[in-house]
């Protein structure tokens, strides 16, 4: 691992936890090298043997992401990570691992890529954790009925999934919804 | 023996003698394909209940050298990049299609290893026999 | 009226468990214990109801799964199969209401519900008297403690207020307030036993469980207990499941009574009818030795 | 005002460390070798990698030489170096019935199909100070060594493999069979990874015990000797011995070994148990790194200790004997006191003033009513 | 390289820090900063729920920092601004050495200032001076465990928090109060985070409990010996276990103040002059005592 | 109000080799509301068997016990589920035994006022008064009012138990020699105190031992043989 690659992950994970700590502000990510492989940056500083991951709709990345990164290929009852392309269907959702009372930790992330990410009026309102008040989240191309199954999968806290929000390119953006979080919509 | 099993005589040669080993590719042409590294291995032991589990890991060092395209791999105990990239080499020569010069001067080398690490094992081998302890069986049992 | 509560299919084994456990145990084998696979059947698809206000006992000799029974409902131990009702409307049960929103009379399957959401329910509705004050009380904690122990997993705040409840349930049961910051290790067994009971009914249960309460008591004192629990029945109008191998428990205080043998319900009724007109060979053999 | 060091603790801090490595040089002898440690100090350095979890003699003997003989801080920093080392595979795992033996005995039977092999011990020697080695020098080394090969017969094939002896008592149905305990795992456990959960996986109580402390290892098992338990263990074998280091060649994908690795393992048989009925022996292993027969044996008590159904004692519930075996850990915490601890003392003092008040309070309360 | 002209060692492979040039930024191996950074991020979804974690061996011991160390060497950036606090003090000794060795294997600049700093390490206090979103706290705990006054088995404790079944924690306190009349937990007294979780907030002195409440600063959570890492995420409901009766207090400084700034808010330390038997008061925080002697003298 | 069509009782004792012993056969007969009908017959014949698989004590064998109920309309007290047997019998029909059946440290007072208090609202004071006029009637000295009937004579007891059985005036009574232990100045009380509960419109079937009596209360006799 070389030190350059080390340290953008180290710059990246920060940005990710900005956003996990602040769920419904939008950050700007570094920029990656191509846009093609701005999942695999992205996810680098997370991933490793250890997880089992599931690629939802996107074949092209789900084969990139295997090469580039050492995590296993799991089914989607086992994942730690589930990436959601475009164009992916997520009932797959439907049995994903939100954890156990003992041990909630064990609830996947979810990570949906989407077309784009603002904040401001007209978008879903989150409030709890991490949030001053209420914020206001716009997500476009995320399909419908997304957010009220995330709202299910999370209707049990602790039990749950945490989800991350980010647009596929060289100059990304994240957000994010983690089980604490409630959502509400304007 | 093998190749494979020649090899990891390398593991316990004197340091000396993996000095004569590497001078013995030294007009060979060898590439270096991975560098030695140090780092380390788990080891997984079998239980008496036949349940894996880890003692403990063990400092290795591994190397990877390429002999006319064909990459030989290495591996040994400790902090050792020489001893590492000496056995690398050799496993590249031995795993190589032909019987080449360099291949029989190793194998040579290594043969006369074996038969000295055979004469040190007898001689501890025999101080730990004398260890035994003796049941006669009582006469006429 | 509607019953309260609904128990059908309840089952309890301890093991593997085969095809063949059914079959093979029950009364009619006099155990338990599968000889094919070894599992215990404590419990075996039992089904009743119990009403509001109602005290029904449950007799049968140690082993029959009496106690096995309690501790399922009591949500101590994880039922194998079966499902527990509670009436959504009952009185006193708004948290019932409130945690169950579907439509219907009935809640879900309590059983099925997650040790959380199984504890809160615990916390809401039900009340636990065992036979060994040990299950049931701190012995190194005061007896107001003990008492404000269930107040505080209800939400309770306020040291004076839960102080202020825990004496009027000491004089309830008879306790000298004056003792109420003693440990109940200072205690006699039947001054441990109406702590036990304060203690079950300090968040105004709707059901309580008496598992063999006046076990192991002088029969004086075990007189004395009784009379608390008939007083305190009436009183707060409470559904009790009375577990006891006595006869002269039950009849005392149940209405209904259920044998069990083996880990089944061999036999039901009005208390008096089991006494006098028993059905089942084993109550039979239960009522003629003990009367 | 010196007290309150806002400024200053960094050049303390450094002379101590220079402090404390000049005791190890101040006095007249020459500086010790590390292979001399490493060969000398055999059983130390043997003790430090199996608690700390890292076969390397080499760096376990320089680790010794520099923690001037405290083998807590020896272990830890070997502990300490492992975490900086990318991991680089795992082995297949190795049967201990493929050991070369040097040592191997039982106390269950008199003798045993391939003999007790006393091997290298100290049990037999007398204890008693050997003032000669005061006098140790080049000269009385090879005399003892030529002395020692004079009269072997060195002809003498020596089996380097032994038949165990649990798998005897196995075969006549004496002893609890492999699948005895719960069910089989899918993947090992590795607690350097995923931290201790209980009740905890076979296979992690036994990682978490092989890197134990042998002390703590030995206390524990010591109070389940004493009566804390009573497990009743005999000895059924222990070996001291090489495991071969056994991976797969990345390339040819045939097994590959690496080194041979010294281990000792420990069997004991212990109360029986009647498991479907039929009471059999029940068994208590242990394996460390290097030759450490103390450690091993206790290993194997508190592995079949902790094993107990209902547990009654300290040694027999598994997370008490898991949490506080790990020497590395304990001795941190125990450090850790030497930390200043001035804050939360301070918030100590403040709560007690404050219950001393109410106290007082009270009684002046008291002694009014009193006098009304 | 030719192969018989290798060197003997790895360079760059050296333990010895003080020499050492090629070490990994953040010290540790990519995979375990990968899984701390993973729990890391659980953590901050769960508020007050502590995730276990593979802790790993740091060269400073167990029990003096390790959990936090892992922790920030996971997420350090090159360009954070690093302070290290111990009981308050930036040159607490434990405090130097932690901050000596993070600089060394991230190249990071140092500061004793709290408002100049990203990322503030800390043992036992919070910064008297309010933090923003900015900048991130990371504290060092020894015991994760707030049940573990009222339980001493992991498996219990973690039956309690999976169940909320709090109300022996709870006992604990009212017992304290019929027993003393006041509730007697000194320094790290359990909150309740975000209406869910009991929480041990470290060894903080009361004093810097409120400032945990809806706070703008995340606060991260790190015990390397007992492997658990948590975390109060910014503006999260931090709320210490009081009763409506027997309210939360702090460390009482009534008519105190430091002896070395004036200061008569912030958390003082007691220390007694051998020679002449009285007692005097300092500012906790070093580095809110001289910001504020600068301005004073200026 | 009541008919009962071909009852037969049977106790099986499984545990003495499977004995049976038939303890009535075919009684069958009708009562009208307000009515008042006497069993009567040898001793053995099954009069008490009737009463009490009436009350549910006894589990009819076979045959119908149908009861025109206030709150169920028509029932069939054999079959009808044990809970609806509870609360007619908390709402409806009482039972009078020749034995008070003794509840350890119940005071007499209490014994009486328990079935009143338990039932339609009545309260503390208004029960009191009921229970106490209704056994100073019964001439239970007002000294052990407050005294535990364990310790009373059985003609006491027996004049408790009827109290009791009377005070909360049930709608259907059933009379199992409720006078047997008396003195006849005492069973001329119960008497009047029945014929008032008639008046009043309860449904009364009793045994007594002396036919005269029977005769001189009951408006009709069934015979069992």
């Amino acid at each position: 691992m070389d030190a350059e690659r080390t340290i953008r992950d180290h710059l990246t994970f920060r940005i990710i936890l900005a956003a996990m700590s602040h769920p419904g502000k939008v950050y700007r990510l570094p920029e990656f090298d191509k846009e093609e492989t701005a999942v695999v940056e992205l996810l680098r500083c997370l991933l490793d043997n250890e997880v089992g991951v599931t690629v939802v709709g996107d074949p092209a990345l789900e084969s990139d992401l295997f090469r580039h990164t050492e995590c296993r290929q799991v089914s989607c009852e086992e994942a730690d990570f589930i990436i959601i392309g475009s164009l992916g269907d997520s009932t797959a959702l439907t049995g994903c691992k939100v954890g156990s009372l003992e041990y909630p930790d064990g609830g996947a992330t979810i990570l949906y890529l989407v077309d784009g990410l603002s904040e401001g009026e007209g978008g879903i309102v989150l409030s709890g954790p991490g949030v001053d008040d209420k914020i206001s989240l716009r997500i476009s191309g995320l399909a419908a009925g997304e957010l009220s199954r995330l709202r299910e999968l999370n209707s049990e806290f602790p039990l749950g999934v945490d989800a991350m929000f980010f647009v596929r390119r060289r100059n990304g953006r994240i957000a994010c919804i983690p089980r604490s979080s409630r959502i509400g919509v304007n | 023996m093998n190749g494979t099993d020649l090899t990891a005589l390398i593991d316990t040669m004197d340091e000396e003698r993996v000095e004569l080993l590497l001078q013995l590719f030294a007009d060979v042409e060898l590439t270096i394909s991975t560098p030695p590294r140090t780092g380390l291995m788990m080891l997984a032991v079998h239980d008496s209940f036949a349940t894996a589990f880890y003692p403990g890991e063990i400092l290795v060092t591994e190397a990877r050298v390429i002999y006319d395209g064909c990459e030989g791999f290495g591996m040994v105990l400790g902090e050792a990049p020489r001893r590492a990239l000496a056995r690398a080499a050799a496993d590249a020569v031995f795993r190589y299609s032909d019987a080449t010069q360099v291949q029989k001067s190793v194998r040579a080398c290594l043969l006369e290893e074996a038969a000295m690490q055979k004469t040190r094992q007898l001689e501890n081998g025999a101080l730990v026999a004398a260890t035994k302890v003796n049941f006669d069986l009582m006469p006429g049992a | 009226m509607q019953p309260l509560i609904r128990i059908r299919g309840l089952t309890k084994r301890f093991g593997s468990g085969c095809d063949r456990c059914l079959d093979a145990t029950g009364p009619e084998h006099d155990t338990n214990l599968c000889p094919h696979c070894g599992s215990v059947l404590a419990c075996n698809d039992l089904s009743f109801d119990l009403f509001p206000g109602e005290a029904l006992g449950v007799v049968g000799e140690s082993g029959s799964g009496k106690s096995t029974l309690v501790r399922l409902l009591h949500f101590e131990w994880e039922a194998s199969a079966g499902s527990m009702e509670v009436h959504r409307s009952a009185s006193g049960a708004h948290q019932v209401a409130e945690m169950f929103p579907e439509d219907g009379d009935y809640s879900k399957n309590l059983l099925a519900l997650s040790h959380f959401q199984k504890r809160q329910m615990r916390n809401a509705l039900m009340g636990i008297v065992y036979q060994n004050p040990h299950l049931g009380l701190r012995m190194g904690v005061s007896s107001g403690g003990n008492i404000a122990e269930r107040l505080l997993g209800a939400g309770w705040r306020n040291i004076a207020k839960m102080r202020g409840r825990a004496s009027e349930l000491l004089q309830k049961t008879e306790i000298p307030v004056e003792r109420m910051d003693e440990p109940p290790a200072n205690f006699s067994g039947g001054m441990q036993q109406r702590v036990q009971i304060a203690k079950a009914l300090s968040n105004n249960p709707l059901i309580l469980f008496l598992d063999e309460v006046t076990t192991g008591l002088d029969l004086s004192v075990q007189a004395r207990v009784l009379d608390l629990i008939r007083n305190l029945r009436s009183e707060f109008n409470l559904s009790m499941l009375v577990v006891s191998h006595d006869l002269g428990v039950i009849n005392l205080l149940c209405q209904r009574t259920m044998v069990m043998k083996a880990g089944h319900i061999v036999e039901d009724g009005l208390t008096d009818q089991i006494l006098q007109d028993p059905q089942h060979r084993y109550t039979q053999l239960l009522v003629a030795s003990q009367l | 005002m010196g007290y309150v060091a806002v400024k200053g603790g960094n050049e303390a801090i450094e002379e101590a460390c220079r402090l404390f490595a000049y005791e190890r040089t101040k006095g007249v002898s020459p500086p010790l070798g590390v292979d001399q440690i490493r060969e000398q100090l055999y059983l130390a350095v043997d003790r430090i990698m199996s608690e700390g979890a890292l076969y390397a003699p080499e760096l376990a003997a320089l680790a010794l030489k520099q923690a001037a003989g405290d083998t807590f801080e020896a272990s830890f920093m070997l502990r300490a170096f492992r975490a900086t080392q990318q991991r680089l595979g795992y082995s297949l795992p190795a049967g201990t019935e493929k050991m070369r033996v040097v040592r191997r005995i039982s106390s269950a039977f008199k003798d045993i199909p391939g003999g007790q092999i006393l091997g290298s011990t100290s049990d037999y020697t007398l204890r008693l100070l050997d003032f000669d080695l005061l006098g140790d020098d080049e000269a009385r080394r090879s005399a003892f060594r030529e002395r020692i090969f004079r009269h072997l017969p060195l002809d003498v094939e020596v089996p380097q493999t032994f038949p165990k002896v649990i798998s005897i008592l196995r075969r006549e149905g004496l002893l609890e069979d492999v699948m005895a305990v719960e069910q089989r795992e899918d993947a090992i456990a590795d607690i350097t990874r995923h931290p201790l959960t209980f009740p905890a996986p076979r296979s992690a109580s036994l990682q978490a015990l092989a890197r134990g402390e042998t002390g703590g290892m030995l206390t524990l098992a010591y109070s389940s000797m004493r009566g804390y338990g009573n497990i009743h263990p005999t000895l059924g074998e222990l070996r001291v011995g090489y495991l071969p280091l056994t991976i797969r060649h990345p390339l040819s994908g045939e097994p590959y070994v690496i080194g041979e690795v010294k281990v000792t393992e420990a069997e004991v048989l212990a109360r029986m148990e009647g498991n479907d009925g039929m009471p059999k022996f029940s068994l208590g292993y242990g394996l460390c790194f290097g030759q450490n027969e103390i450690k091993a044996i206790s290993m194997a008590i508190l592995d079949r200790s902790t094993r107990t159904k209902t547990p009654k004692s300290p040694a027999e519930d598994q997370e008490f004997v898991l949490y506080h075996t790990d020497g590395i850990e304990a001795m941190g915490f125990c450090n850790h006191w030497k930390l200043p601890h001035y804050v939360d003392f301070l918030s100590d003092l403040d709560r007690l003033r404050k219950s001393q008040e109410l106290a007082q309070a009270a009684t002046r309360k008291e002694s009014t009513d009193a006098a009304a | 390289m030719p192969l018989h002209e290798w060197p003997k060692r790895n360079d760059g492979q050296e333990n010895d820090l003080e020499h050492r040039v090629g070490y990994p930024f953040g010290f540790m191996d990519e995979g375990a900063k990968k899984e701390i950074r993973r729990a890391i991020l659980k953590a901050v979804a769960i508020p007050g729920y502590q995730v276990p974690y593979g802790s790993r061996e740091m060269p400073i011991a167990r029990g003096w920092g390790t959990g936090g160390l892992q922790i920030t060497l996971a997420l350090i950036r090159p360009d954070d601004i690093l302070k290290v606090i111990d009981q308050g003090c930036d040159g607490s000794v434990n405090a130097v050495n932690i901050k000596k060795f993070v600089a060394k294997v991230a190249g990071v600049t140092v500061t004793t200032d709290t408002a100049t700093a990203t990322i503030i390490q800390t043992r036992h206090r919070i910064p008297e001076e309010r933090m923003t979103d900015q900048q991130i706290l990371v504290l060092q705990v020894p015991y994760p465990e707030a049940l573990r006054e009222v339980e001493p088995s992991e498996m219990e404790t973690r039956r309690m928090h999976a169940e909320a079944d709090y109300s022996r924690m709870w006992l604990y306190l009212y017992e304290d109060i019929v027993r003393y009349g006041e509730i007697t937990i000194s320094y790290r007294y359990p909150v309740t985070v975000n209406g869910r979780y009991i929480t041990d907030p470290s060894p903080i002195p009361r004093w810097d409990v409120p400032k945990l409440h809806m706070a703008d600063t995340l606060f991260l959570f790190g015990a390397g010996r007992e492997k658990r890492i948590y975390a109060i995420p910014p503006h999260t409901a931090v709320v210490p276990l009081e009763f409506e009766d027997h309210p939360f207090r702090t460390e009482n400084f009534v008519g105190k103040s430091c002896a070395r700034c004036g200061a008569t808010d912030s958390f003082l330390d007691e220390v007694i002059d051998n020679i002449q038997g009285v007692r005097s008061f300092f500012c906790s925080d070093s580095g809110y005592c001289d910001k504020r002697r600068e301005t004073c003298s200026r | 109000m009541i008919t009962v069509e071909k009852l037969t009782k049977t106790f099986t004792l499984h545990i003495l080799g499977e004995k049976k012993i038939e303890a009535c056969r075919d009684v069958s007969f009708r009562v009208p509301p307000g009515g008042f009908l006497g069993l009567a017959g040898p001793s053995g014949a099954g009069k008490s068997t009737v009463l009490k698989c009436m009350y549910r004590t006894y589990l009819a064998g076979s045959g119908a016990i149908r009861y025109q109920s206030a709150a169920y309309g028509m029932v069939d007290l054999a079959t009808l589920p044990d809970q609806a047997v509870i609360d007619i019998r908390h709402r409806e029909m009482g039972y009078v035994s020749q034995f008070l059946k003794v509840i350890p440290r119940v005071s007499a007072l209490d014994v009486v006022m328990e079935p009143i208090l338990s039932r339609n609202g009545v309260t503390r004071d208004v029960a009191r008064k009921r229970a106490v006029s209704l056994l100073e009637r019964l001439r239970i000295p007002a000294h052990l009012l407050d005294a535990y009937p364990a310790t009373f004579s059985g003609g006491e007891q027996q004049r408790v138990n009827i109290a009791r059985a009377v005070s909360w005036k049930p709608r259907l009574l059933l009379l199992d020699e409720p006078t047997a232990s008396l003195d006849q100045d005492s069973v001329g009380i119960v008497l009047d105190i029945l014929k008032e509960l008639r008046q009043e419109g309860t449904t009364m079937i009793g045994i007594f031992h002396d036919a005269t009596l029977l005769q001189s209360v009951t408006d009709s006799v069934y015979h069992i043989d």
